[in-house]
């Protein structure tokens, strides 16, 4: 509403995540794109690093931050559901290869082969649902494995002393386990997309819409910018995440960060929201449709 | 008892009060901080589940056993560095730094160690536990009056009946409240604890619900935790005062009768 | 039982910066079986003397052996001492601190017979529950007396036992005194500030000054004695002259 | 001094060697503890970078403002309940659930009411560090030898006196522990504390390494808060005591030269 | 300067479950500026009667009036208590405890004028230095002594203050008193086990036995006293007398 354009903004929240390997947005920060772009209008631009989905979207809920640049598809959902107040204006990325089941033991080199085995890693994440997935493209289900919560890097930690038999895990993590002597059982290709999402407050895109477009038109300039300078986006990421150059070529083919959401992406994410339902996870549903947003 | 009963639960009234108000007026985000009315029923229906009851049940086992392992290492420990110096020197550098050290950062090297299965969870309990107790009864026993310990050494007494008939009583004022300080911070420790692979457990159950975005059950945990909490200490130091078998100064005073 | 036998016995303090001797140069022979008692200002050294009789001091110069019969040895069996102030266990009911110096082992119905006799003799009976911020300072310096003599010792050190007790139950106590000693045949030593109980109780009494032994003056009148007997003996003025214009050394030798 | 130094040296010095001993011979994951070699040559790079050094100074600045804070909380509170128990009453059931809950599981209604600036953080701190300095004060408060107190009284003293001349003098080894207690906290809440929105702290640091599998870092991190806890406890306990006018009993016993 | 009326003052105190007067009706007028002493067994209620005096403890019935010439009020303005015990801050030099009732805005030269003056009179000046774990039984009483004069207190209540002191300190101790009371004209009420002691200062000898006044006795004799002249008087004897054959009734009336 234009009597709410008085109200001027001094000071935008945004979330800073970099790991696993969130190209776009240390490109953003490096190139101090943002502070170029709002700086024009006094407007400060504040970045806050905070990784975990929960604690972001917390905060959003809190009023703190504004713009969660790198959100994980699930928590973004999770929240919605249970009534945070959020919009999702485009996909930061998509990483099926970057989302593994790993394993030590030679035995399991196939999900079929999880059958009975321990499995650890993150409840109620991309990781669990691509093993759920995982397993019933092997007509497993949840009772024919049994499943250990904990985080990832208490995932890979557990199976480097065999405390379990497989992993979840994802980014640089499993790509360390990988050098450590552990083997992919399978990606989450063609399994998850593992989309990562930028979402945005509810209240801060009705207010301010112009902002939120300047920012999304940011966010494409970053793109462009990794397309045209890969070396120097290696590089810059390398010294950012502490990554060794090699690391991050490695992965970096992991990640698609078209930004653009496709009708498939929203597939993507209805079937996260049957599964988090089908799992115990999620009591209310939203409909997908009215968490996008599509800026022009 | 009933007149201190009420005192006490003055200031919890008023912030009940004031969170009913809050929500009714929704003066914050419902979000985070949902309605007394949503979290009663989250509550009833932990609680008519029995899941509720099954989680606290899993935690009260790792409390207890995590707290009484820490204070069957700090408890001795205090006793032998505060009675021989010379000991304490040699452990006390090393003892310092675990003091400083977050027990959870340790968390990848605790499974190395011992797994995934309850050992990992008790340890971190008991490096959150150990230290208040091990100082508190260290303190005690190098600050027991020397006048009474010379009694006892005039009367040539061993160091068993030192320790037993002097150290002990006098400085168990001191020990008890290492005891509180300890058990409390073993309930603080199960959210850590139980980020390693647990399956239930109340610091599960918080976990659990910071994942899926549910602050009510949140707060069912933290209200839980609190009250047993409370409740647990509560009964221990009402048991471990009868077993003791003397009487504080000040409880002869207050009335011996 | 046991005698004692000090040689050239020195004890320097620090306070401060500033060392001194609270003792020195005591030579002394305590007969096994011998009630000693000891005089001398405030300050003098006397509990330091006690203190390091029983061990819980050690001395700068000098030697103490116990004597048994024949035998010497460097430490006493069962040296008890009644310390100058009570030193009560606060959580201990009277009762409980007169049997404090008792192992577990002891029987519980010996236990009972030991603490009845001894709040009998110290007339704390009535008071056997009470804790020791329930009774009264003469009460409590009764108990601490209590406590040590339930020990049993063969060398009973007495600092000044009965300073806060009133004329009768101090002399009541003064009997009990010299009851147990021709009963049994204790080595006592007793520090007092009165003269008149220096001479009723000991057959010697030494007399300190400044950390020194200044004079060792023999009581041979036989037990019992009596206060009046006592003063026709005329040594409790010398005693009193003796304290009063002895060798004057200051204790403090900075 | 030196002669306690070496003692004290012995056991870590073992600890060392065994790990060097235990990663030549590949006695465990060098993915969980990398060799002595590698964890020298990061913490060489984090410190000629000045990376450590500003992580550890942001994170001192967190645990000093944490800790002083808590402190002025914690022990006026500790006196006042325990001169006044009628305020006790009232307080201590609030206290005791607060007592229980670990502070971890209050992160999102710290957010809500405070943000996510260093605000957050710092009441994550005060709240590990709170009770142990508050129960300790009230301890040595409520445990003040009556007899002194009555010398107090006596002679008509105030409040004000009494606490200064007398309760404060007595309670001191308390209250001192229960700081000690406290600092080494104050410590150990930075994991927690930096996890909300930092960019920065030794707490950080180790979160960061934890997330992207550098166990050399978290060992530096590990060792780095263990060293400068220990450091910092012992610099402020020193500078602490030349500031108490009044000695201990048991230093002028030790030799009041 | 304060005088005291006390009337019907009784105080029960319950040991276990086991309650007993520990005083009971007790009429006594002191007048300001007088010197009373006190006199009974132990444990029949002396110290009870001072620390009811100074508001330490509160009385089970009856009450005590303080009058200042015409005035009469519940409180008095400045008691100073000598307790039983020496009961020093053992944080503070002996120095520093004698100056422990002073407040923060006395000039340090002042402090150091009466630092100086009681260190003297009490005969520790080389001991100022020195903390309470490192002086004898009968300095930390006479640190605990000067102490309390140092607070230069109106009504004065002193339990037994020289119980620790050999003859010639206490000697001397007396004799301040007695100079104090006269230049100053203190009200002074003092507990002592000691006849002698309570004649040679009392204007007034009050005996007390299980927790009632049976007798007082005033003694009209000019200062500076002698002991000499006083045993002339008789009623040293008399008192003892009084005391051991007195009314007997148990301090245990439960
Ligand atoms: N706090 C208390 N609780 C219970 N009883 C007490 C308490 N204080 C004193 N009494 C009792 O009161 C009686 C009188 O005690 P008080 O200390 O007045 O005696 P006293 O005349 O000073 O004796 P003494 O000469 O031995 O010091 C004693 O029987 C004592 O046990
Ligand atoms: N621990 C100590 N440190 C330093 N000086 C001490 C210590 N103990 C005693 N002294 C000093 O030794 C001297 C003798 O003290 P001691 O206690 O033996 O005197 P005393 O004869 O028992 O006197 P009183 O009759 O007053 O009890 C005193 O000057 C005292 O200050
Ligand atoms: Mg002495
Ligand atoms: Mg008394």
């Amino acid at each position: 509403a234009p009597a709410d354009k008085a109200e001027k903004v001094e000071k935008i929240n945004i979330t800073y995540v970099k790991s696993p390997l969130n190209v776009p947005s240390i490109i953003q920060k490096s190139q101090n794109m943002l502070a170029s772009e709002f700086g024009k209008d006094n407007i400060e631009v504040a970045f806050h690093e905070i990784t975990a989905g929960p604690k972001q979207t917390q905060a959003l809920a809190a009023g703190s931050l504004d713009i969660l640049n790198a959100l994980g598809a699930t928590s973004a959902i999770l929240a919605a559901a249970n009534g945070v107040d959020l919009k999702i204006i485009s996909i930061f990325s998509r990483a099926p290869e970057a989302f593994m089941i790993i394993s030590k033991t030679p035995d399991i080199d196939e999900p079929a082969d999880l059958k009975g085995k321990k499995v650890g890693g993150p409840t109620g994440t991309v990781l669990h649902q691509l093993l759920m997935a995982a397993l019933t493209a092997n007509s497993l289900t949840a009772q024919d494995i049994e499943f250990v919560s904990m985080d990832i890097p208490s995932a890979v930690a557990a199976m480097q002393n065999g405390s379990i038999d497989a992993a979840l895990a994802a980014g640089p993590a499993s790509l360390r386990a990988l050098n450590a002597g552990a083997h992919i059982v399978t990606t989450g290709e063609g399994l998850v997309e593992g989309a990562i999402v930028v979402a945005v407050r509810g209240e801060f895109l009705r207010k301010h819409p112009d902002l939120v477009k300047r920012f999304n038109k940011v966010h494409q300039e970053s793109l462009a910018f990794i397309k045209n300078n890969p070396e120097e986006t290696y590089r810059l990421t390398a010294e950012e995440t502490g990554l060794s150059v090699e690391d991050v070529k490695k992965m970096f083919p992991w990640y698609d960060f078209n930004h653009e959401i496709k009708p498939s992406d929203i597939e993507e994410m209805k079937k996260t929201q049957e599964f988090l339902i089908k799992n115990g996870m999620l009591t209310n549903s939203i409909k997908i449709e009215d968490l996008i947003v599509t800026l022009k | 008892m009933n007149h201190r009963l009420i005192e006490g639960l003055c200031l919890p009234f008023f912030i009940v009060a004031f969170w009913f108000i809050g929500s009714g007026l929704e003066l914050w985000n419902e979000f985070i901080i949902p309605s007394p009315q949503k979290t009663w029923q989250s509550a009833q229906f932990l609680l008519s589940e029995g899941i509720l009851t099954s989680h606290v049940l899993v935690s009260l086992y790792r409390v207890f056993a995590g707290f009484l392992l820490a204070f069957f290492l700090a408890f001795p420990l205090g006793i032998l560095t505060g009675m021989k110096p010379k000991v304490l020197g040699y452990l006390e550098p090393i003892l310092e730094l675990i003091r400083h050290i977050p027990p959870l950062a340790t968390v990848p090297m605790l499974i190395l160690w011992f797994g995934i299965g309850e050992t990992p969870k008790l340890v971190i309990i008991i490096l959150t536990t150990f230290f208040p107790i091990f100082l508190n009864t260290l303190n005690g026993v190098v600050h027991c009056d020397k006048k009474l310990l010379e009694v006892g050494q005039s009367f040539g007494f061993n160091s068993r009946d030192k320790f037993m008939k002097i150290i002990l009583p006098a400085s168990l004022p001191n020990i008890l409240i290492g005891m509180r300080i300890g058990l409390g911070y073993s309930w603080r420790a199960l959210m850590g604890a139980e980020l390693i692979a647990a399956s239930a457990g109340i610091g599960f159950m918080i976990n659990e619900a910071t994942h899926l975005s549910r602050p009510d059950i949140i707060i069912v945990g933290i209200l839980t935790i609190g009250i047993i909490g409370t409740v647990s200490d509560h009964l221990f130091f009402r048991i471990l005062h009868r077993f003791v078998p003397w009487k504080d100064e000040k409880e002869v005073q207050n009335g011996g009768g | 039982m046991a005698g004692v036998n000090i040689v050239g016995l020195s004890k320097q303090y620090t306070i401060g910066d500033h060392s001194f001797y609270a003792l020195k140069d005591i030579d002394l022979n305590i007969d096994d079986g011998s009630f000693t008692t000891i005089v001398g200002k405030s300050g003098c050294g006397k509990t330091t003397l006690l203190r390091l009789l029983c061990g819980l001091e050690k001395q700068t110069e000098g030697t103490i052996d116990f004597t048994s019969g024949k035998e010497t040895c460097k430490t006493a069996k069962r040296v008890g001492i009644v310390f100058q102030e009570p030193r009560l266990m606060h959580w201990l009911t009277v009762k409980e601190n007169i049997l404090f110096s008792l192992c577990r082992e002891t029987k519980s119905a010996e236990k009972e017979e030991l603490a009845e006799k001894y709040l009998q003799i110290m007339g704390l009976a009535k008071f056997k529950d009470a804790y020791p911020s329930q009774i009264s300072g003469g009460m409590a310096q009764r108990t601490a007396l209590g406590r040590t003599l339930c020990y049993d010792p063969e060398l009973i050190l007495m600092d000044e036992p009965f300073a806060a007790l009133d004329y009768f139950t101090r002399k009541n106590l003064q009997e009990e005194m010299v009851n147990l000693f021709l009963a049994y045949g204790k080595t006592i030593i007793f520090v007092t500030h009165n003269v008149e109980e220096a001479l009723f109780l000991g057959q010697k009494v030494v007399i300190v000054e400044g950390g020194r032994i200044i004079q060792i003056i023999p009581v041979d009148f036989p037990y019992p004695r009596s206060y009046t007997s006592l003063k026709s003996l005329g040594i409790l003025e010398e005693i009193i002259q003796t304290i009063n214009y002895g060798q004057k050394s200051s204790s403090l030798a900075g």
